[in-house]
């Protein structure tokens, strides 16, 4: 099998990677959570993509069309896309808090401020 | 009529009662709202349970739409006996916030945590009685994000970064399993639970389907908190409101265990999970460190709830340990060891929740003579802590029994002895709180004679009683666990 | 095209560029999507990833603001997760059907019927709404639900209340 | 009342009194009355139950559902009924004692040490009358859960320490060896119920497997304090003494005997140890334990401590006799079981009543303290010769009954053992007794201890001797267990 | 000033369009791509365009908070009640074939309300998380 037939899975794993990269090894919050939606996007393209046809037309059924792409992933990764803007949301919120209530959106300083209130105690 | 609807039923009402509650707003009535909607579940699953074990697994098309095309509701012996006691503990987490979510959150907030609150069971319903994978991934975000917001709740600071932890893991997790799901997808065009059962053994891509098992078990293990992938969930017990942390301690890992249980066993099957690739060996090396490591860390615990937050991370050691096995016994105790530490831990966590009511925190400090100022809290306490070392006459133990049976017959005494042994560590850990509570002065930070408010101690005491009464009487408990054990391992119904 | 935003915003530190680029990376997201015939999926993704995700997140900006710090942790660790992780997927996707393969089982299994039937059935053309609202309507429940979670959880998080971080 | 009823009854009846005993806690003297009735009333139900064990009857109750096929079942047999019959019979007693004990020396939380007393009766009781092993197993960790309040009474740093060692040793043995070797049996006969000739006979076990499980559970019952599992024995006496006298005397150790002696009748089967020969080891660790602790007891210079060595080399006289496993030799040590109680326990009342009339607890402070307390003196005498085994005490039956049975088994060593292990009682024992009466007195003057206590020790002190005379019933039964 | 000018007179010239459109895609998800979701979105988008031109008060006068927490509820409570629709017709649940004598109206009915009510929701939903950030952000640069 060629590795071209497979080169959109693996632009997917690139994006993929990427953002778990910057998920992991940032400190920020906010940069987190962009990567964290970049992290989710990939995979939508790993759904999407392998449902093409080359020829084939949006799944929306008219006449003179016969080939179709395949509209079940659409469905789900519109479902994806969902939950992935909710929990950015989400996740934004609790950054905003964090951030009025240890005035900063680092982590590791966030860390130190945790350990010296314990210290503090 | 009725109980054919039921399986929709079960999760469908508190999904609606969150809306409601928003409209009515006012906190009391959202109370009622959510407590009744959660008791209304409770019946239904403890109905469904009945009928299961009388008629076997029901099946139930959503829409009208026949699976694998539609989405299917699938209620067997194993859902069952889960959507018990998720609706269970929901009820009684319910009935306890009346008091004691209205004294750590302010007026405004009240009626936003009760939608959360159905929020939060109905997702774990979803979870576990769903028949679609990709559905499961719905309800587990709509679980995850409500557990998101609960959590943030807590007063302490410290409880929103746990929040945004458990929040950036989650999120990982539920995208994992989003991947495996989508690789499965591809490899046999269905996302129905039984018809992807059905196809995989003759699906050409046998490596996308390992790829798609290593990712739903490295995603689901992120959600029940099995080592190393454990660090988020002790923060994030230790500062939440307590109603919710014994909500999660009690139900959301769980419902991760049940998720993995229907995977491997329902889906992989035993020869891909066991034998294609190693996956009951590293369980079981994973689980075993665990139980050690956690339980260790948990004796030097000075918070209580971080305490019993390491002593779940090691419990639900024991839980995997029993999948590891794969055999009868192992899962009869896992499945029961679900149940039974659920009791356990709600029960410890809700009334921890009343002693940091009177006490405005609990550590061992705020806790030293506290038979005397608390003698019933302190009491149940010591019952239940007594169920979680695995103490005969307590829930523990059945399950400890099985645990250790389970070992035996498969001729691994070494590993008997180690789930004997470990439970000696929890011994330690249990008992450093009863000599606080019982032979130290009651200290400064001790809280004044008097119990928590009844509508607080009511739930707590229900459990701790649970734990004692499914201790000594275990033909249901048992009973379903085996059943759900041998659905297991016959594939799927 | 994508590849390049996505290392930009990996190396970027001004967290405003980072967010703008987010923005442009959805944009071209969404162009890919459309040329994968994902016209629904597509448009969302313009609309969401570039509009709301955009805007929520110059709103946390405004909030929390600054450039970001430079990582402290060793990023050894995390390349390593990244690399195993690329090793699974390749290794997985690698026996999955090739690019637009007319006879991968998920073209074969259950997708005939929604593009047979779904017209007849339904009434509507768009395959994607009918299955969206009705085959797989519940899942449309639960998204809808997931995003009513997320705005009651903001409510509930923003809303303005007494201090309650003092006490600590 | 039914069979089923009494022995329902004479479970709950302990654990009603400590409800009981609970509510009355702000009035002492309604409290103490309520442990009394309390006792009695227990006596009462265990007699009921005796007419119909001596016909052979075997009185039985099951109710719930404990695991799949094991239900929370008692079962009355000989052995159970002659335990609880000494139990409850010395409860009454222990209680008259306990009143002029706890009062004399004002202790604190006297209404906790009542409650948990009464607790322990109701789990002894529920060993005592188990149909199977789990349930006896249930009510095992009950007792040590139970006591573990009563040990640690004192709440100082000591009792702490001793609470710790007690706890651990008895549930780090019994839930690291008695209950793989429970579980290990269940997967092997598939059942737990005692079965005269015993459960496992027909499992045909080899002998390295059969001894193997029997380790298991003779190491795993640390309540029967065999070497090396006997240090809570010793740690436990940092409780009041009428703890000691009752439950480290009677109650908590004779379970510990008794759950052996059970173990090796109704789970293995005395004939196929026999024929297996799988118990062989046995009488020497036994052997081993009865003189190295009677060393012990004969070097510890606290007075309560001899006598908790004392009490674990007594204990292995049990086991020894059991392990001899032949039909008369059983029947010894289940009629020890009851013997060594009565003499134990008036020698701890003694021990109590010294400290409490004149606050001594070494062995070295008692010259001439027999001319103060004759009334104790002489029953401290008593019990001593009842456990040197010299007659008119009953104490001698009991040995005489071993010594039968060790010539019918021919084991001339464990005679030997026997022999010595008498000399050494004679040794740590007749010098107390010298002193007592033959030395000059020294330090202040004091009389005896409250009234209750020197009641309670004459009586036990009479019982001791009057057994000796007609020991008809406790020999039935104990002949009755070996089925002859 | 004057380019707040061209904003203001664009803004007013563009917003009723963008709403529009909304409610086109919203009800032509049937037929063309779009749907629910999206005419959810590009709606929110619309006022919150109209919030950042005139300012937030402006915005919360157009659509005020408790209309908009509203929303959130009642798009769920309709999807939802479409959902117990069916099951009190004697179907399953969301079965939309017995909402009308004919199956396949039955269906086209469902969906129109399904899709209004995920409209409502999302609409609900976006405005007020813009809001409740962009209010949070006032109230911290007054401090």
């Amino acid at each position: 099998m060629s590795a071209f037939g497979h080169y959109s899975y693996w632009i997917t794993v690139l994006l993929m990677v990427a953002g778990l990269y910057i998920v992991i090894a940032r400190g920020n919050l906010i940069k987190k959570l962009v990567g964290l939606s970049i992290f989710q996007t990939s995979v939508y393209l790993l759904y999407i993509a392998p449902g093409k046809l080359i020829g084939g037309t949006a799944p929306i059924i008219a006449d003179g069309f016969r080939l179709y792409t395949n509209p079940l992933p659409h469905v789900l990764i519109l479902t994806a896309i969902v939950v992935g803007v909710a929990t950015l949301a989400l996740g934004l919120a609790i950054a905003v808090r964090i951030r009025e209530a240890y005035g900063s959106i680092e982590e590791d300083e966030i860390l130190a401020a945790d350990r010296d209130s314990e210290g503090g105690a | 009529m009725t109980l054919a609807h039921l399986p929709a039923l079960v999760v469908v009402v508190p999904l609606l009662a969150a809306p409601l509650v928003v409209l009515v707003r006012r906190a009391a009535a959202a109370w009622a709202i959510a407590t009744a909607a959660c008791a209304f579940s409770f019946a239904a699953a403890i109905l469904l349970s009945a009928e299961v074990a009388a008629h076997g697994p029901m099946s139930y098309h959503l829409g009208n739409w026949p699976p694998p095309w539609g989405i299917e509701y699938r209620v067997d012996a194993l859902s069952a006996f889960v959507l018990v006691l998720v609706s269970g503990i929901g009820t009684a987490s319910a009935l306890y916030a009346w008091r004691s979510a209205a004294a750590e959150l302010s007026r405004d907030q009240l009626y936003l945590y009760y939608v959360m609150h159905c929020l939060c069971v109905a997702g774990l319903l979803g979870m576990t009685v769903t028949g679609d994978a990709f559905n499961l991934f719905v309800f587990m975000e709509i679980a995850s994000l409500s557990s998101y917001v609960l959590i943030a709740l807590g007063r302490d600071r410290r409880a929103l970064l746990a929040a945004y932890q458990y929040l950036i893991l989650g999120t990982i997790g539920a995208t994992f399993y989003v991947i495996g799901v989508g690789l499965l997808y591809l490899a046999t065009g269905t996302l129905n639970i039984a018809d992807l059962a059905e196809r995989l053994p003759q699906t050409a891509s046998t490596r996308a389907v390992l790829a798609a098992l290593a990712f739903i078990t490295v995603g689901v293990s992120l959600k029940l908190a099995l080592f190393p992938l454990h660090f988020w969930l002790p923060n994030a017990y230790a500062y939440a409101p307590s109603a919710v942390t014994a909500l999660l301690a009690a139900t959301a890992t769980k419902v991760s265990v049940y998720v993995l249980l229907r995977f491997y066993f329902g889906v992989f099957g035993l020869r891909l999970v066991t034998e294609t690739l190693p996956m009951a060996e590293i369980l079981l090396v994973l689980s075993l460190i665990a139980i050690v490591t956690a339980s260790l860390v948990a004796l030097w615990q000075e918070n209580l709830k971080r305490l019993f937050a390491y002593s779940s991370v090691a419990q639900i050691g024991y839980i995997t340990l029993g999948v590891s096995m794969a055999s009868p016994d192992g899962l009869t105790a896992a499945v029961v060891h679900l149940f039974n530490h659920g009791i356990t831990k709600g029960a410890l966590f809700l009334l921890l929740g009343g002693v940091a009511l009177r006490a405005g925190g609990a550590t061992m400090g705020s806790v030293q003579g506290l038979g005397r100022r608390m003698p019933l809290t302190s009491l149940a306490i010591v019952i239940a802590g007594l169920s979680l070392i695995g103490v005969p006459g307590t829930a523990g133990f059945v399950s400890k029994w099985y645990l250790v049976l389970g070992a035996i017959e498969a001729g691994r005494w070494w590993l008997a002895g180690f789930v004997v042994a470990t439970s000696l560590i929890a011994v330690a850990y249990v008992w450093r709180f009863v000599e606080a509570a019982y032979l130290s002065e009651p200290g400064p930070a001790t809280p004044g004679r008097g119990e928590a408010p009844a509508a607080m101690l009511a739930p707590a005491l229900a459990l701790a009683a649970a734990c004692v009464f499914f201790g000594l009487q275990t033909s249901w408990t048992v009973g379903s666990a085996r059943r759900a054990a041998e659905l297991l391992l016959g594939g799927v119904p | 095209m994508m590849a390049v935003t996505v290392i930009t915003i990996v190396l970027q530190r001004n967290l405003f560029s980072v967010v703008v680029l987010a923005g442009i990376y959805s944009f071209l997201m969404a162009t890919v999507l459309l040329a994968l015939d994902a016209v629904d999926v597509a448009m969302t993704e313009a609309s969401v990833g570039a509009g709301i995700s955009t805007v929520l997140l110059l709103g946390a900006l405004h909030l929390c603001g600054g450039e970001e710090a430079k990582p402290l942790h060793r990023p050894w660790l995390p390349l390593g997760v990244a690399l195993v992780i690329v090793g699974a997927l390749v290794y997985g996707t690698f026996a999955l059907p090739e690019f637009s393969d007319p006879l991968a089982p998920f073209r074969t299994h259950v997708i005939p019927r929604y593009l047979e039937q779904a017209l007849a059935e339904t009434g509507v053309p768009n395959v994607v709404t009918a299955v969206l609202a009705s085959y797989r309507g519940y899942d449309t429940l639960g998204e809808v639900v997931v995003v009513f979670t997320a705005g009651i959880g903001v409510i509930a998080l923003l809303r303005r209340v007494p201090r309650r971080e003092e006490e600590r | 009342m039914s069979a089923a009823g009494l022995i329902a009854a004479s479970l709950l009846v302990p654990a009603a009194g400590a409800a009981g005993i609970a509510l009355a806690g702000r009035w002492p003297n309604l409290r103490e009355s309520v442990t009394l009735v309390t006792a009695v009333t227990l006596l009462g139900c265990v007699l009921g139950l005796l007419p119909s064990v001596l016909d052979g009857g075997r009185p039985q109750l099951f109710v719930l559902e404990m695991l799949p096929g094991i239900a929370l079942g008692f079962r009355v047999e000989p052995l159970g009924m002659l335990f609880a019959l000494v139990a409850s019979g010395l409860w009454i007693v222990n209680s008259v004692y306990s009143i002029g004990y706890m009062r004399g020396n004002d202790e604190e939380h006297q209404t906790r040490f009542y409650v948990c007393f009464a607790l322990a009766l109701a789990a002894t009781m529920g060993i005592a009358f188990s149909a199977n092993l789990l349930t006896l197993f249930l009510f095992y960790e009950m007792l040590t859960l139970v006591t573990w309040p009563l040990v640690t009474h004192h709440g100082d740093a000591e009792a702490r320490a001793g609470g710790r060692t007690y706890l651990g040793v008895l549930l780090g043995t019994s839930i690291l060896l008695l209950l793989p070797a429970m579980i290990a049996t269940w997967s092997v006969a598939g059942t737990l119920e005692f079965l005269p000739g015993g459960l496992l006979r027909d499992a045909g076990l080899s002998n390295p497997a059969l001894g193997g499980l029997l380790a298991l559970y003779m190491f795993g019952i640390g309540k029967a304090a065999l070497m090396p599992v006997h240090r809570w024995l010793p740690a436990a006496m940092v409780a009041p003494t009428p703890v000691s006298a009752l439950l480290h005397a009677v109650a908590v150790v004779k379970a510990g005997v008794f759950t052996v002696v059970k173990v090796i009748v109704y789970v293995f089967g005395v004939e196929t140890l026999a024929e297996v020969r799988a118990a062989d080891w046995l009488p020497v660790v036994a052997g081993f334990t009865i003189l190295a602790a009677s060393v012990v007891a004969l070097r510890s210079n606290n007075l309560k401590r001899r006598l908790a060595y004392s009490t674990v080399s007594q204990l292995s006289y049990v086991v020894l006799a059991a392990a001899v496993l032949v039909p008369i030799s059983i029947a010894a040590a289940a009629f020890h079981i009851a013997a060594h109680a009565l003499g134990k326990i008036t020698l701890f009342f003694a021990a109590g009543a010294i400290y409490t009339a004149a606050h001594k607890t070494e062995v070295s402070q008692l010259d001439g303290i027999g001319r103060r307390m004759p009334w104790t003196m002489a029953a401290f005498t008593v019990g001593a010769l009842s456990l040197i085994g010299i007659p008119p005490c009953v104490g001698f039956v009991s040995k005489w009954l071993m010594l039968q049975g060790v010539f019918a088994a021919e084991l001339w060593s464990v005679a030997g053992v026997l022999l010595a292990s008498t000399v050494l009682n004679a040794a740590y024992f007749l010098p107390i007794v010298y002193v007592a009466f033959f030395k000059a007195p020294n330090g202040e003057l004091h009389g005896e201890a409250p009234l209750p206590m020197v009641i309670a020790l004459s009586a036990t002190a009479v019982g001791t001797v009057a057994l000796f005379f007609l020991p008809e019933l406790p020999l039935a039964l104990a002949r009755s267990v070996a089925g002859l | 000033m004057k380019r707040q000018m061209v904003l203001r007179v664009v803004g007013k010239l563009f917003i009723p369009y963008m709403l529009l459109f909304a409610l086109y895609v919203q009800f032509h998800g049937d037929f063309g791509p779009g749907g629910g979701f999206q005419a959810g979105v590009i709606a929110a988008a619309a006022i919150i365009f109209y919030a950042l031109i005139f300012g937030l008060p402006a915005a919360r006068r157009l659509a005020p908070d408790p209309i908009v927490e509203a929303m959130v509820a009642l798009g769920v409570l309709l999807f939802a009640g479409v959902g117990v629709a069916g099951i009190v017709l004697g179907g399953n649940y969301l079965d939309y074939f017995v909402l009308d004598g004919d199956p396949v109206a039955g269906q086209h009915r469902g969906i129109f309300w399904v899709e209004a009510g995920v409209g409502i929701t999302v609409t609900g939903v976006m405005l007020k998380i813009f809001y409740m950030f962009a209010g949070r952000g006032r109230s911290l640069d007054e401090r």
